[in-house]
């Protein structure tokens, strides 16, 4: 059955290696195979769009109710801004993911660029929850602030977060877009005449022929964008936990905290790309991209993001620790060991303890279920501790002084809030299923290149894969 | 009866590829040759059987071991000088999972390196049937039979373009 | 709503249940920086004389000395002075530092400098945030003649280690030894001693009834540096502005 | 891309045990100054030893100076070794195979380095191997593990023992093939070492798994080494040393240091063993992206270490900001340090042909680390002179003749003992470049040959 492609003069002996080799399709079979569920609309996908539509529309009634009863308290908007933080923790950061394989060049992210390009989207949806949890923010004067009160307009205070915010929304969709115009093109080609879908792609594909130079354009232009999508990531991240969930607690100096923000954001965002490919290959007949190889790579940086996660937690911990003054005594009390400690600990157990526990096991890493189980406890973890996160902070009832010097208690969610976390994050994925009908969700160039630069030879007694450096 | 090995040298890998594939055709069980290489091939390049081991215990015992040495140590002197430093607990766990962390990992090294020399089963006391041009890239299989087969063994090392043979009884 | 807690000090069984906790009350109202204490200090504990050089090599071992601040504009300037030495805190920094416990507390409240078991990180002199600690870096001369003058009771520090105010331990041991209770002012240290206008004021904080008791609980009273949660031993009381009289 | 140029099994025996076998004059006259230079360095340190830390230029505020540096400095070194070894090994790549070994190398010798530094900066060095050691039960007690000084020796102590099992582990095939060209004593010796290695496959492949099992295990260890000893820093109550950002800050700002140092011991062995057959450009410049990616993810943390200090604006934390960046000689201190560990490796972005050049790339490399010592110093000598309540004298820290001997000296042993390695032993792992030109393919696409690996 392998024998398809393999440049084998006797395909019938059998020979060592030649079983665990993938199976080999041509470029054209990919298009025709992609573009066909690209255009497909089953009932199973209509009705999935429709309860996510529905519950995405009770959260914006619970966030309707939320602002009409005004922005004066900040522990009322606790969860929508923790609801905030995990969107951008887990779905925006999974861009990242294809920007950082195509840096190393790993030919295994080829089927999965492009649905981690799709998740980066959420940014735009994000961009709108920040308007809201900027006029829950209580005024900084007498509290720190990320902007050291660099002047912004009277009129719009806090222009600069939002600028930052529309930069990096700006950017996923450059990345996603540009990445997407071959295939664009290619379903304006092979669409039939008079479709909507079709004149849409034709629009966004805006012309495309793949000359020489578009292509080294497409390529050079990818790693550039790809590069400052990191970079503002970054950046992004500091501002909102130094704005919701540093700046609201006196005297909580903690320089470690952005950058742990970022790496929880890289293994949520893995874990992202994980389920997703998951649910494709299940549910979405994608089974032929997303194979043991992907899921078996993937797991290795899951793996080490799963490590850091206890590494950084552990690097701040202790400092505060050993330095044992009052205000950081709190500050462990309030984060850790106090009201907030179950919290901590189960995100802990999920997203440290579970995931080493599992992938120090190569067979678990090695398979189709063990890296989504692991994955999906990665997500819940990670929610739960971007709830811990900023909740604590917002539930403060004096963000001003100089220290800490009351420990505030746990906030259970009401009906609103559980509203507006569902409500959001099921808004972030019906997004995705959207635009996954707007571009195909496999890249279908990637593959392709992939294909022409992987070849199955026979080396002496055994067969081996050949693969070709991209350049 | 005594037990013969014998070794054939091959200047290039398909003709000892050819050897391997001969002598097991000829009716040597792939577990009785054994293939000498100055560096790594693929795996099953020659068709030789797979290579078994079970080095992945060695870490998780070295792991094991450290972590009691670790608790042993930390637990025992904070508990045997019970004297006060910074208004810190007597019984620290922070340190003490530093330290405990530490001698985790140095046990499973240490241990790890001792499994990967134990399981390619050096060091050995002879260097048995062997020639110095292997390192310079040359491939020598190494057939070991009862004494009365080694002839039909020598000629199929032969048949199959050996630049030479030697035998160790 | 917990509010600011410290972890008690731990009282391991080992050790017996702390009798006495030596504290220090200094009244910076009286004190007219006249530097008595360190002489006093350096007479007694057999501190190095601090030569010329040792003042340009900023090398100076004093185990107390006067903080002078000036505040206010020409001609009405006023002189502050606050005498520093070791704070003997319950939560020392210096402590736990330390990698071969040369610096503890003892179950009278004092920290405790072991000589011989100093190695010299001298990184206890680098987490004091009161900056008491002292280093040998050179080995202590006495001229010939002084030899004599030196205090048997206290050990000659060798060059290498730290040194730091003992609350003159020597005599604290010499007055409990083998004694249930000691009398409220009984002994002193050396600085307390010297005092001419009694700024400094030395007793265990244990009997409710010693001087040191009562005065630091003077409204006047305050710590050095509270806000690192150090709790120190010694207690100060502010000064009392002519003007505001 | 990297295999273009296809060298004979024996032709690389040849090339890379050349100096093994024969004592080229060069190697003679730079050991000997060098050896020199370092027993000059020894007997700095006994002199010290013999009559006290006096002789350095440290203070009453400034208790710790250019000793402590150097020794971040060293351990920061000592970082390469790993970084490259093992995460090029975990990810496969390719161009990892000839700088693998002389990385790994220069991490024990620059960690036995590092590990003088604390005992020549300690006020009685003569008892100081209680404190990494328990030995001496007179004092009738062990150490302190509350104590970070504790901490390190644990650390470092496990590091060099892994990296050092890391380098022999990889050497064993090698010694075999040292002992079959050899003759005599040195046929004996290589004999013993290699513990009549035959190279089965069981060998081959548990020397693969080494290589993976290996590196994924002394990771996290690497991690944790520099970590611990920003810890130092870290948890003591010293304003600007008060930082949770310390240990990634000091990990990354390691590995920084690190890469350039392989980079430029890379470009010396091009030069001094006639390498060039092994280490081309594709190499350093592989190394030049590596250091540009480096250089920005440090650059993110030491810019989050100013935004939190300056963040509540307490006069604490501004002082030493003020000292550090506007106070000379700090401030141009400062600057000196900015420009070379970030502005100029970063830039390299722009210039692949630079990236190229080994000329430049080598005084490039050299830059980043005098940049990363300025960095430790800044980082640990301004919060010290600074005690800001108080207002008796603070001093301002010079380093004496005889600190300046000792960190000078320091890097003559370094590269001395680097040399005597390169001597008895290959510094490229002869069987890792037989496989690699052994694994080199090509691939057609239309009418260009692809160069292309093959994987398992």
């Amino acid at each position: 059955m392998h024998s398809k492609g393999h440049e084998a003069a006797h395909a019938g002996e059998h020979l060592h290696g030649l079983e665990d080799m993938p199976p080999i399709m041509t470029h054209e079979e990919v298009s025709r195979d992609v573009i066909g569920r690209f255009t497909a609309v089953s009932w199973r996908y209509m009705a999935v769009m429709g309860v996510l539509a529905l519950l995405f529309a009770i959260g914006l009634v619970a966030f309707v109710i939320r602002a009409v009863g005004g922005f004066d308290d900040t522990s009322d908007w606790g969860y929508f801004v923790a609801t905030m933080g995990f969107l951008t923790t887990a779905f925006v950061s999974a861009p990242i993911v294809s920007a950082g394989l195509r840096f190393t060049k790993a030919h295994w992210r080829r089927p999965l660029a492009r649905l981690a390009e799709i998740h980066g989207v959420t940014a735009l949806l994000v961009l709108l929850m920040v308007i809201p949890a900027l006029a829950a923010l209580p005024d900084p004067v007498g509290r720190a602030d990320i902007w050291f009160d660099f002047p912004s307009p009277d009129w719009f205070p806090h222009m600069w977060t939002m600028i930052a915010m529309a930069a990096l929304a700006l950017c996923t969709v450059a990345l996603l877009w540009m990445h997407a115009l071959p295939d664009l093109a290619n379903a304006r080609d092979h669409l039939p005449q008079g479709k909507v879908r079709r004149n849409v792609a034709s629009f966004l594909s805006m012309g495309v022929i793949g000359t020489v130079r578009f292509w080294r354009v497409l390529y050079r232009g990818g790693l550039l964008l790809g590069a400052l999508y990191i970079m503002m990531y970054m950046a992004v991240q500091t501002i909102l936990s130094a704005e919701w969930s540093l700046g609201m607690v006196p005297s909580w100096k903690d320089s470690m905290f952005p950058a742990y923000q970022v790496m929880k954001g890289l293994q949520a965002g893995t874990a992202v790309v994980v389920v997703t490919m998951f649910v494709l290959r299940t549910w979405g007949g994608y089974e032929k991209y997303f194979g043991i190889d992907q899921f078996w790579s993937i797991a290795k940086p899951l793996l080490a993001f799963s490590l850091l996660w206890f590494y950084m937690w552990f690097a701040s911990f202790i400092t505060f620790w050993y330095g044992r003054q009052p205000s950081e005594i709190n500050l462990i009390q309030m984060l850790f060991l106090g009201p907030w400690a179950v919290p901590f600990f189960s995100s802990m157990l999920l997203n440290f303890l579970f995931p080493l526990g599992m992938f120090i096991w190569n067979p678990i890493r090695k398979s189709i279920v063990g890296p989504t189980v692991v994955a999906a406890a990665v997500l819940l973890g990670a929610l739960i501790d971007q709830v811990r996160v900023y909740v604590a902070p917002m539930s403060l009832n004096n963000h001003f002084g100089h220290v800490l010097a009351e420990v505030p208690v746990f906030q259970w969610p009401n009906i609103l809030d559980i509203a507006i976390v569902v409500g959001f994050i099921s808004g972030a994925i019906l997004l995705f299923t959207l635009v996954a009908k707007l571009v195909p969700v496999v890249s279908i160039w990637e593959v392709g290149e992939g294909l022409r630069l992987v070849k199955v030879r026979k080396f002496h007694n055994r067969w081996v894969r050949v693969i070709a450096k991209s350049h | 009866m005594a037990n013969q090995r014998i070794l054939g040298l091959y200047p290039d890998p398909d003709k000892a590829a050819e050897a391997m594939n001969r002598l097991k055709h000829n009716g040597f069980p792939a577990e009785d040759l054994d293939i000498y290489t100055g560096s790594p091939f693929p795996e099953g390049t020659f068709g030789e059987h797979e290579p078994q081991h079970r080095l992945y215990v060695f870490p998780f015992a070295g792991a094991v071991i450290g972590f009691s040495l670790a608790m042993l140590v930390t637990i025992g002197t904070q508990i045997s000088y019970p004297l006060i430093t910074g208004g810190k607990p007597i019984l620290s766990i922070p340190p003490m999972t530093i330290i405990a962390y530490e001698f985790t990992m140095l046990g499973a090294i240490i241990a790890t390196v001792v499994g990967i020399l134990f399981e390619s089963r050096i060091p050995r006391r002879t260097l048995g049937v062997y020639d110095e041009r292997i390192t310079d890239g040359f491939i020598g299989i190494v057939v070991s039979c009862p004494a009365e087969r080694g002839r039909a063994a020598e000629q199929s090392l032969r048949a199959s373009g050996a630049v030479d043979i030697k035998t160790e009884a | 709503m917990t509010t600011l807690q410290f972890q008690e000090n731990p009282t391991p069984t080992t050790q017996r249940p702390p009798r006495h906790h030596w504290n220090m009350v200094v009244d910076i109202d009286r004190c007219t920086s006249c530097r008595a204490c360190v002489i006093a200090c350096e007479a007694e504990n057999n501190i190095p004389i601090n030569t010329e050089d040792r003042f340009t090599q900023q090398r100076v071992n004093q185990w107390i000395r006067i903080e002078r601040y000036w505040e206010g504009e020409f001609p009405n300037v006023k002189a502050r002075y606050i005498p520093m030495l070791c704070q003997h805190c319950d939560n020392a920094p210096c402590e736990p530092v330390c990698p071969v416990y040369a610096t503890y507390h003892n179950n009278e409240g004092l920290n405790v400098q072991v000589y011989n078991r100093c190695v010299g990180t001298r990184y206890c002199a680098n987490a004091c945030p009161y900056h008491a600690r002292n280093f040998n870096y050179w080995e202590p001369v006495w001229p010939e003649d002084f030899r004599n003058y030196l205090n048997p009771d206290v050990t000659i520090r060798s060059r290498g280690i730290m040194e730091k105010c003992t609350f003159c331990v020597q005599r604290i041991r010499r007055a409990t030894r083998g004694r249930q209770d000691v009398a409220d002012g009984a002994f002193a240290p050396a600085c307390v001693q010297a005092c001419p206008s009694d700024a400094l004021v030395f007793g265990d904080i244990l009997d409710e009834n010693s001087k040191v008791a009562k005065l630091s609980k003077n409204e006047r009273h305050y710590m050095v540096r509270e806000v690192l949660g150090t709790l120190p031993s010694i207690t100060y009381l502010k000064k009392v502005e002519a003007d505001a009289l | 891309m990297y295999y273009r140029r296809t060298v004979s099994d024996a032709q690389i025996n040849r090339e890379l045990l050349d100096v093994v076998f024969r004592t080229p004059v060069w190697w003679v006259v730079i050991v000997s100054i060098l050896g020199l230079l370092v027993a000059v360095f020894m007997s700095t340190f006994g002199l010290l030893m013999n009559q006290g830390l006096g002789l350095t230029g440290l203070n009453r505020p400034v208790f710790w100076g250019f000793l402590i540096t150097n020794f971040i400095f060293w351990v920061g070194i000592s970082h390469a070794g790993v970084m490259i070894s093992a995460i090029l090994r975990l990810s496969q790549a390719e161009w990892r195979r000839p700088m693998v070994r002389a990385a790994e190398t220069m991490t024990v010798f620059s960690l036995m380095t590092a590990l003088l530094m604390p005992v020549m900066h300690a006020g009685r060095p003569w008892r100081i191997f209680y404190w990494v050691f328990p030995y001496d039960f007179a004092r009738g007690i062990w150490p302190d593990v509350r104590s970070p000084l504790v901490w390190d020796p644990t650390a470092i102590i496990t590091y060099l023992t892994s990296s050092s099992l890391f380098v022999f582990t990889a050497l064993i095939p090698d010694f075999a093939v040292i002992r079959d060209r050899a003759t005599g004593w040195r046929k004996a010796i290589y004999g013993a070492l290699a513990m009549n290695w035959r190279g089965t496959p069981q060998q081959w492949k548990l020397q693969g798994i080494a290589g993976i099992l290996l590196s994924a295990l002394i990771l996290p260890v690497f991690v944790s080494v520099h970590s611990i000893v920003s810890w130092d820093f870290g948890v003591s109550l010293v304003p600007g040393w008060h930082v949770s950002v310390f240990a990634p800050y000091f990990v990354i700002g390691a590995v920084l240091s690190g890469v350039s140092a392989v980079l430029t011991l890379m470009i010396l062995m091009r030069f001094l063993f006639k390498l060039q057959n092994y280490i081309w450009e594709e190499h350093i410049d592989a190394l030049g992206r590596l250091l540009i990616v480096v250089a920005i993810g440090w650059h993110f943390l030491f810019w989050l270490d100013i935004v939190f200090a300056l963040w509540t604006a307490e006069s604490v934390e501004t002082t030493y900001w003020q000292l550090r960046l506007l106070t000379p000689p700090w401030s141009w201190l400062f600057l000196l340090f900015y420009v070379f560990s970030f502005v100029i490796p970063t830039s390299l972005w722009l210039f692949r042909k630079v990236r190229r050049s080994f000329v430049w790339m080598f005084w490039i490399s050299i830059l980043v680390n005098i940049g990363m010592f300025l960095e430790r110093l800044i980082i640990i000598v301004p919060p010290l002179m600074n005690k800001d309540a108080f207002t008796f004298q603070f001093g301002t820290y010079r380093p004496s003749i005889v600190e300046l001997i000792i960190v000078g000296g320091t890097f003559a042993l370094v590269a001395f003992l680097l040399l005597m390695f390169g001597k008895f032993f290959p510094l490229i792992p002869l069987w890792e470049e037989k496989e690699g030109q052994r694994l080199v393919e090509t691939v057609k696409v239309g009418n260009v040959e692809v160069p292309a690996m093959i994987k398992e």
